[in-house]
């Protein structure tokens, strides 16, 4: 069955059980997130706070972890079944680049080894020299030298060398989904520049599509087409990167955006005023009940504290979870 | 992947850089060498000196024979020579050790792995019995044992050491397993398309080798010392004279008053023995364990 | 323009080694003056957070302090003693660490923790008294006393990121030293930090130095900003004249490196940092320049002024 | 229900049912052993001399066995076993028969809490203020000392480090003596000489456990120092210019403690198992001289009854540390 998607996420909900000392409860890590991703390249951003679920929604979609309830679809197909049937089919499909460019390399191996792992295991190459060829491609094609990564560990090279050597893996597959959980986090500015230049031509030359996670609005602005808030485990707004910066709906995608700072001194004064963060609870608990922004949303009404808001589109494209735009 | 043959190369100079690299590890692997050698060396020293007769035969020479030439530490107090006796015994207790130590390493390994990778119920049980294991004093139980059941071989008695002695290994390496199953390139090598297996010997395996070294001299240290322990109350299989029953035997012939210095050699042996081991352990830990690296001091 | 308040003259600070010294900070100079926040800026291994721990003596070996003076309200700091240092730390100029959500006790609770550094440096005060003074230090950063009674776990990152700058202020220093207090922080909780840190000076008069490796929070920040690269500062100046008017090309590729909202544009600089055991030679960032002249590669150009408290280490530009 | 409650009652739980699994287990395993203790006991007596006509022998033995209840089938065998144990009544001994296995125990028992009690105190607070205050002068010619020799020292098996001192103080010294728990020539009492006497024949087995369990505190106990110095909240603290002994204290032993504490369940298990050798190589007069002594004479009640005394102390000072740690831990104590 062929669809329109290429994945979509159908209210997937992760729970876990947090073991205390003396008592344990569920959480959910994930709750209810449905968002849908076109079949033409596009890179979405994934956008939320620590706490917000957002690596969990990451691990589901690679198949790392499973949802509590819900269902991934990637071409209309369970992605679970998928990877029961023919999970390197999948994998070749989805691919992955992790947050932090150090633990994701094994110690005990040089790095061309995760190079050489994706060439044997997809089978893009029919022998040694072609492999080698593909390598010194990929490598270029990220602005690596072959010899000043080739036979190294892990501990030898930078953060972004290896960040870079992620996206030199990425090349190599060319899959048509990568999901980077913030990639750039961990790695220096004059770096970070050069791998979100890479994650938009991989989108603009090669159709690669890219859900690209992280917390910080600005490099999700640089880089990516449309965005999916998150706020403890739930998505508050979806809609157009452009739209959204602009005029943001949800009171927390308003906050986000207040939040970012502006690398312009003079543009200190009014950003300041605006910004205003109400903290009237001392430990952040997720609510049970009602809204989950209730706590610190500066609009919150009688409402918000009894149900959750429902994801309704207010505009075309554009979707919002709160009882001030129902 | 790399070649079969460059691999091992590759393991063995990583080993050798390694032994470089710390005091400990050099000295502790230097004195062990050593006793291994004279364990292995010993059935044809002891044939050179005593012809074709057991160091342990009673009526070798006289009773409380002082040192002599034939005997450097004289005998004990049936005419068995305590200088041969010594070199047995450290063969013996080598023996015995490794053997109970080889078994329960990978009782540990294979518990330990399981545990930790499946998870679940199966981890859940494991992880309870091996904590009470650690709790409740096993050693009292494994000397009733050992007493009652008294036709102990070498075998047996290692296997039944072996039995009483997995606990901590396993829990060491269940702990190590789940710390490295958490590791991103675990991730990365699922996402790669590998698979379980291919995941727990080339990804997992390799970052393990030296937490199974130090579950296995720890499995050593163990054994020895339980078996020691056993022999020094009077227990254990009577045919088997290791370095505890020779301890038992000078201590309980009145060496102490008469010859002290027999007992000093006994005694010395175990601690090199002990402290050869902990060496050992203490130097990887520090190598792999980047938390305790140089804090041990020295 | 008002009195300079610390002086770091010619520090050096370098890391023993197998393969030989690192040179972390190396000849570093500059002047911090009285109620102004300071910005140190510079990307990861360029010394910056050594350069502050250096400030307050904290550099632990293998790191040592090779040369240099640091002059803190007329007194050199490296020729005190332990205890006339200890007596001049956190009275006078206090810390906020990198990585604060472990730089509380985890087993005291935060009375505790704030308590004890005022009596160790105002002599035994009944516990009422010390509570007091700790509430108005947690109040004067936004926080409720009842943070008091808690335990760190119990607190998010940004609250304990606060509780430590109200300690920091409890005595009233007259400087606070604050390195990398942003990182690993989310959007939200780096605005109310930097809020909080604004207003130490705006409302108590501390001067603040602020290290940093985000560009974006020194616009949002401070008043005087130093650019580090190599352990060697390469440019200072007014914030605004150094976000305007970049002279130095490194300072100008970091700031063209950041994303704007507006601006769908961004220029990553070439190549990659140095390693601080061997510097290059001549001008430590002309092999990542795309102006390097001959002059570049031989000699280090020396932090020369150029305009009114305007600083830069650059061959290309002229005093 | 409140949480320490709920928490407190599953831990009571758990304990009562290990209590019940180590009872049944170690009464199998008296059970299903081979030999016949009663027949060996009786031959022994026979040997000696006594009841040389077998039939004799024979019908003695038959009332042994009455008496102590192996006539019957395994299962009420059992059943009678646990009614007994839970009136504190383990049986007749055979060493000091007609005499209950218990009072044999309980007149032991004393010996043993003293000497072990003392010895694990003192060097469990030793090891961890030396251990802490070496980890704080780390790399100082004191530091380079005592840890090495500690990693020496910890690394030889108690009863080596008895053997040694023996060697040491009684046969070239000859300033202590070293067999039974006081002088033979004294009768036992509240006065002075006889207490000297105590003190002066418990000093070698007790520095035994001391040095050898005291240099692995110490050893642990700098290692935590160390990692604990390398933590950003005390750099923080130092940067606080606080006074040393105050880092020292809430900063650095506050914290070591803790682990310290976890570790002293598990030592304990291991220590009270040692007792067993320790006190055979000094003919001390406490229970694990009394356990090597009934094995060799096949004495099941007494076995049976030091065993279980043991493993019901380590279980309860574990089960006693586990409900104690959340107090003394705030992190475990607010989780969740």
């Amino acid at each position: 069955m062929g669809s329109s998607y290429l994945l979509s996420l159908e209210n997937v909900t992760k729970s876990y059980v947090v073991g205390g000392f003396y008592s344990r409860r569920v959480i959910n890590a994930v709750e209810e997130v449905s968002f849908k991703l076109p079949q033409e390249p596009i890179v979405t951003a994934l956008v939320g706070e620590s706490g917000s679920g957002k690596t969990t929604i990451a691990r589901i979609i690679l198949g790392l972890i499973k949802p509590t309830s819900g269902k991934v679809l990637y071409k209309g197909r369970d992605v679970f079944e998928i990877l029961k049937e023919n999970s390197l089919w999948y994998r070749k499909e989805v691919q992955a680049i992790f947050q932090d460019p150090y633990e994701v390399y094994n110690p005990f191996y040089r790095v061309d080894r995760v190079l050489k792992v994706a060439i044997k295991k997809f089978n893009l190459a029919q022998d040694e020299r072609e492999a080698t060829e593909l390598i010194n491609q990929a490598l270029e094609a990220v602005g690596l030298r072959p010899q000043d990564v080739l036979g190294r560990y892990p501990h030898q090279l930078s953060g972004g060398e290896r960040q870079r050597l992620m996206l030199a893996r990425a090349f190599l597959i060319k899959p048509r989904l990568i999901v980077a959980d913030e990639p750039v986090s961990m790695i220096d500015v004059s770096l970070k520049a050069i791998f979100l230049e890479h994650l938009k031509l991989f989108k603009e030359k090669f159709g690669i599509s890219c859900i690209y996670i992280t917390h910080d609005l600005n490099t999700a602005n640089y880089v990516a087409d449309n965005v999916v808030v998150l706020n403890y485990g739930r998505v508050v707004e979806i809609g157009e990167m452009s739209t959204i910066v602009n005029k943001p709906l949800h009171p927390y995608t308003a906050l986000l955006i207040n939040s970012i700072l502006l690398p312009d001194p003079k543009a200190r004064s009014s950003a300041r005023s605006s910004f205003r963060v109400s903290e009237s609870t001392l430990r952040e608990l997720r609510p049970r009940v009602g809204c989950v922004y209730q706590q610190r949303c500066p609009k919150a009404m009688d409402k918000c504290f009894k149900e959750r808001p429902p994801l309704v589109e207010v505009q075309k494209d554009h979707f919002v979870a709160c009882f001030l735009y129902q | 992947m790399d070649k079969l043959p460059g691999r091992i190369a590759g393991t063995f100079k990583y080993f050798s850089k390694l032994l470089a690299g710390n005091k400990k590890l050099k000295v502790g692997v230097a004195i062990f060498t050593t006793i291994i050698v004279l364990a292995i060396i010993e059935p044809y020293v002891n044939r050179l000196r005593l012809g074709n007769r057991s160091p342990d035969e009673i009526g070798l020479g006289g009773s409380y024979e002082p040192p002599s030439p034939r005997f450097p530490l004289g005998t004990c107090p049936w005419g068995r020579d305590i200088f041969g006796m010594l070199l047995l015994g450290t063969r013996l207790t080598l023996v015995i050790g490794l053997l109970s130590g080889i078994v329960a390493t990978a009782i540990a390994v294979l518990l330990g792995f399981i545990s930790a990778y499946k998870g679940g119920l199966i981890d859940h049980a494991l992880r309870s019995f091996i904590d009470a294991f650690l709790v409740i004093p096993t050693w009292p139980i494994f000397v009733i044992i050992a007493a009652y059941v008294k036709i102990l071989g070498l075998i047996e008695i290692s296997l039944l050491l072996a039995l009483f002695s997995w606990g901590g290994a396993a829990r060491i390496i269940r702990a190590q397993v789940l710390s490295l199953k958490e590791r991103e390139f675990i991730n990365l090598a699922i996402v790669s398309g590998m698979r379980d297996l291919e995941i727990i010997f080339f990804e997992i395996l390799p970052n393990f080798a030296p937490y199974i070294i130090i579950s296995l001299t720890n499995a050593i240290m163990g054994a020895i010392f339980a078996e020691t322990g056993l022999r020094l109350i009077g227990l254990g299989p009577p045919l088997l004279p290791t370095l505890g029953y020779l301890l038992n035997l000078t201590l309980s012939g009145g060496f102490l008053t008469i010859r002290p210095y027999v007992v000093a050699f006994v005694s010395a042996m175990l601690i090199l023995i002990f402290l050869s081991l902990n060496l050992i352990n203490i130097g990887l830990e520090e190598e792999f364990n980047p938390r305790l690296k140089k804090v041990t001091g020295l | 323009m008002s009195e300079e308040i610390l002086r770091v003259e010619n520090l050096k600070i370098y890391y023993k080694s197998m393969w030989g010294d690192y040179r972390v900070v190396d000849d570093v100079c500059l002047s911090v003056y009285k109620g102004e926040i300071f910005g140190v800026a510079g990307e990861s291994g360029c010394g910056k957070s050594t350069l502050v721990e250096g400030i307050l003596r904290l550099v632990k070996p293998p790191g040592y302090i090779a040369g240099g003076r640091i002059i803190f309200e007329g007194k050199d700091l490296l020729g005190l003693s332990e205890e006339e240092l200890r007596r001049i730390r956190w009275r006078k100029i206090s810390y906020v660490p990198q990585g604060a959500m472990n730089a509380l006790n985890p087993v005291l609770r935060i009375e505790e923790q704030m308590i004890d550094a005022i009596i160790d440096h105002l002599g035994y005060l009944p516990k009422e008294k010390g509570r007091e003074f700790a509430a108005a230090a947690l109040e004067a950063v936004g926080l409720p006393h009842e943070v008091l009674k808690m335990y760190p776990h119990e607190l998010s990152g940004g609250m304990r990121q606060r509780v430590i700058i109200a300690t920091a202020i409890a005595l009233s220093p007259s400087l606070v030293v604050a390195d990398e207090p942003i990182t690993a922080l989310d959007v939200v909780t780096t605005r109310t930090v930097l809020e909080t840190l604004a207003m130490l000076r705006d409302k108590y008069g501390i001067t603040v130095v602020f290290v940093s490796h985000d560009m974006a929070a020194h616009a949002e920040l401070v008043d005087k900003l130093a650019i580090m690269y190599a352990g060697k500062i390469v440019e200072v100046g007014n914030v605004n004249s150094v976000f305007y008017d970049p002279l130095h090309p490194y300072t100008r590729g970091l700031i063209e490196a950041i994303p704007k909202l507006d601006k769908k544009t961004i220029k990553p600089i070439p190549g990659l940092a140095p390693s601080p055991l061997e510097w290059p030679p001549g001008c430590r960032f002309h092999p990542r320049c795309l102006f390097a002249i001959e002059r570049c590669k031989k000699e280090l150009p020396e932090l020369k002024e150029v305009g009114s408290g305007r600083l830069v280490a650059c061959h290309l530009v002229q005093g | 229900m409140h949480p320490l409650i709920s928490y407190a009652a599953k831990r009571i739980l758990t304990y009562l049912l290990t209590l019940f699994i180590v009872v049944t287990i170690t009464f199998l395993l008296f059970r299903l052993i081979p030999g016949d203790p009663i027949s060996s006991f009786v031959g022994q007596l026979q040997a000696q001399g006594r009841y040389a006509e077998a039939e004799k022998a024979q019908q003695i033995i038959e009332e042994y066995k009455r008496m102590f209840g192996l006539d019957k089938d395994l299962f009420s065998q059992y059943i009678l076993f646990l009614k007994e144990l839970l009136r504190g009544n383990l049986g007749p001994s055979l060493i000091g028969f007609p005499r209950p296995a218990q009072d044999l125990i309980m007149e032991r028992l004393p010996w043993t809490i003293g000497l072990l009690g003392i010895s694990a105190v003192i060097a469990w607070a030793l090891g961890l203020v030396l251990g802490c205050m070496l980890g704080w002068k780390r790399d100082s010619a004191y530091d380079k000392a005592f840890t090495t020799a500690s990693l020496v020292l910890s690394q030889i098996p108690y009863y080596l480090m008895a053997v040694i001192l023996v060697l040491i103080f009684t046969y070239y010294l000859k300033v202590l003596p070293s067999g039974g728990a006081y002088s033979p020539k004294l009768t036992p009492g509240l006065y002075w000489e006889f207490i000297k006497s105590v003190i002066e024949y418990g000093t070698l087995p007790a520095l035994s456990l001391i040095v050898a369990s005291g240099a692995s505190w110490l050893v642990s106990s700098r290692f935590l120092t160390v990692t604990i110095l390398a933590e950003d909240y005390l750099h923080f603290a130092e940067a606080k210019g606080l006074k040393t002994s105050r880092i020292i204290k809430r900063y650095i032993l506050r914290n070591a403690l803790l682990p310290q504490i976890t570790g002293l369940s598990i030592n304990l298990s291991f220590m009270l198992g040692g007792q067993i050798v320790l006190e055979t190589i000094f003919s001390y007069p406490g229970i694990g001289y009394l356990f090597a002594t009934a094995i060799g004479l096949l004495d099941y009640n007494v076995i049976n009854g030091v065993l279980l005394l043991i493993i019901f102390t380590a279980l309860t000072a574990n089960f006693i540390l586990d409900l104690l740690y959340p107090l003394i831990d705030p992190r475990v104590r607010y989780h969740g």
